[in-house]
């Protein structure tokens, strides 16, 4: 299990690939990565604020916990902080085992629970101006799919 | 205690750390001798609804007793990946 | 959109990382890899016979379900065939979409239509022996979510 | 018409493909004249709910006509992904 909270640039290619590599006990790997959206082309930077201390230990608990619920064979999650230009890598958490409804389900529950309970805050700037970007409810509503 | 602010109720309040000594036994308690303090912060708190608390890190609600608490944060929902 | 089936190993690394690549429409990137699993350290290869055509043909149809059904950015699907050892590649797929629901049900069902309706069939050899895999009862059922 | 077979079917039946006449109306006739050639015919048509059948690379059921069909193709229940 590794959990990183970074400003710099992540490597996903090489994540993805060293990612439960040579690990004949799994069969199914999942995962997803969050990016820097701007489809109407407005957006000049979104900046990311976290909370340093809480946002290493409520992603370390959710890391666990889907470990733990799926028998992962293992998790990854890695969240940036700091400024972001459209279409580069936010985010991305990644989960190994041996079937693929469990490492499916695992992705989906580490995303929701990021999304809601790990302490972010984005906030997109345009030439015009800058926004917090507001929580949606279907964000809280997902949640409750898991308990 | 230590009192931190993120987001727009950092904005608001204009800094994102501060000092304070309380006896307030709730946050909620808390929250109601900030808004005493200034108009910054009773815009920052205006809406509960809106704002979310951790106490020592953890998130809890408005009502938790702040007995032993070292640090206290207020910040809007989250919307982190 | 792309739909590979080939006998040589794939680069996932390059893949994933060309996947959608600075797109900036894109929030969410799913991608799954299937792996040759071998949890009682007994598989020795695992063979993978197709129907040259109808596979190519029934990816194809599966992934522009997929891309149809959730307006998706982007889809890939990779799918191998021949012989492979324990811990290599199988398959991929890899979906884009604005938002991460999309995204991950457009890659849970890529993988559960390419299970059971793609023509693949998966032949276990071990040192004793050579078994055909036998099609699961819950990978039928899980076809009937999307209907 | 061309005749495929693959996975244990093209095991039991012995060859992956052959070509035959046949004036069958369905799959299911085509399947009975099959049976009635030889025993590993019968060896592999013995349970039809194993099996699976392609007409011209789309599945079909057994029950399915023949009519301009080219290419058929039996197999077990697919294990990709």
């Amino acid at each position: 299990m590794r959990v990183v909270v970074q400003a710099e640039p992540f490597d996903y290619a090489a994540e993805v690939d060293r990612f439960a590599a040579d690990r004949s006990d799994i069969g199914a790997l999942v995962c997803f990565a969050g990016v820097v959206r701007d489809t109407d082309n407005t957006l000049s930077m979104m900046e990311i604020e976290h909370y340093p201390g809480m946002t290493e230990k409520a992603l370390s608990k959710i890391a666990k916990e889907a470990k733990d619920r799926w028998s992962l064979g293992d998790v990854l999650v890695i969240h940036r902080f700091g400024k972001l230009t459209p279409g580069e890598k936010i985010m991305m958490v990644a989960t190994a085992a041996p079937h693929r409804a469990a490492a499916f389900a695992a992705a989906d529950f580490l995303m929701d629970y990021l999304k809601s309970r790990a302490p972010f805050w984005k906030k997109e700037h345009s030439r015009e101006s800058a926004d917090w970007v507001a929580a949606k409810q279907s964000d809280e509503t997902a949640l409750s799919r898991w308990s | 205690m230590d009192i931190l602010y993120f987001a727009w109720v950092r904005e608001r309040i204009g800094l994102p750390k501060e000092q304070i000594q309380t006896q307030a036994a709730t946050v909620a308690d808390l929250i109601n001798e900030l808004r005493a303090r200034e108009e910054r912060y009773v815009a920052a708190f205006s809406d509960l609804s809106a704002l979310r608390v951790a106490l020592d890190q953890e998130l809890a609600d408005f009502d938790a007793p702040l007995d032993g608490v070292r640090e206290v944060a207020f910040f809007p929902p989250m919307t982190g990946g």
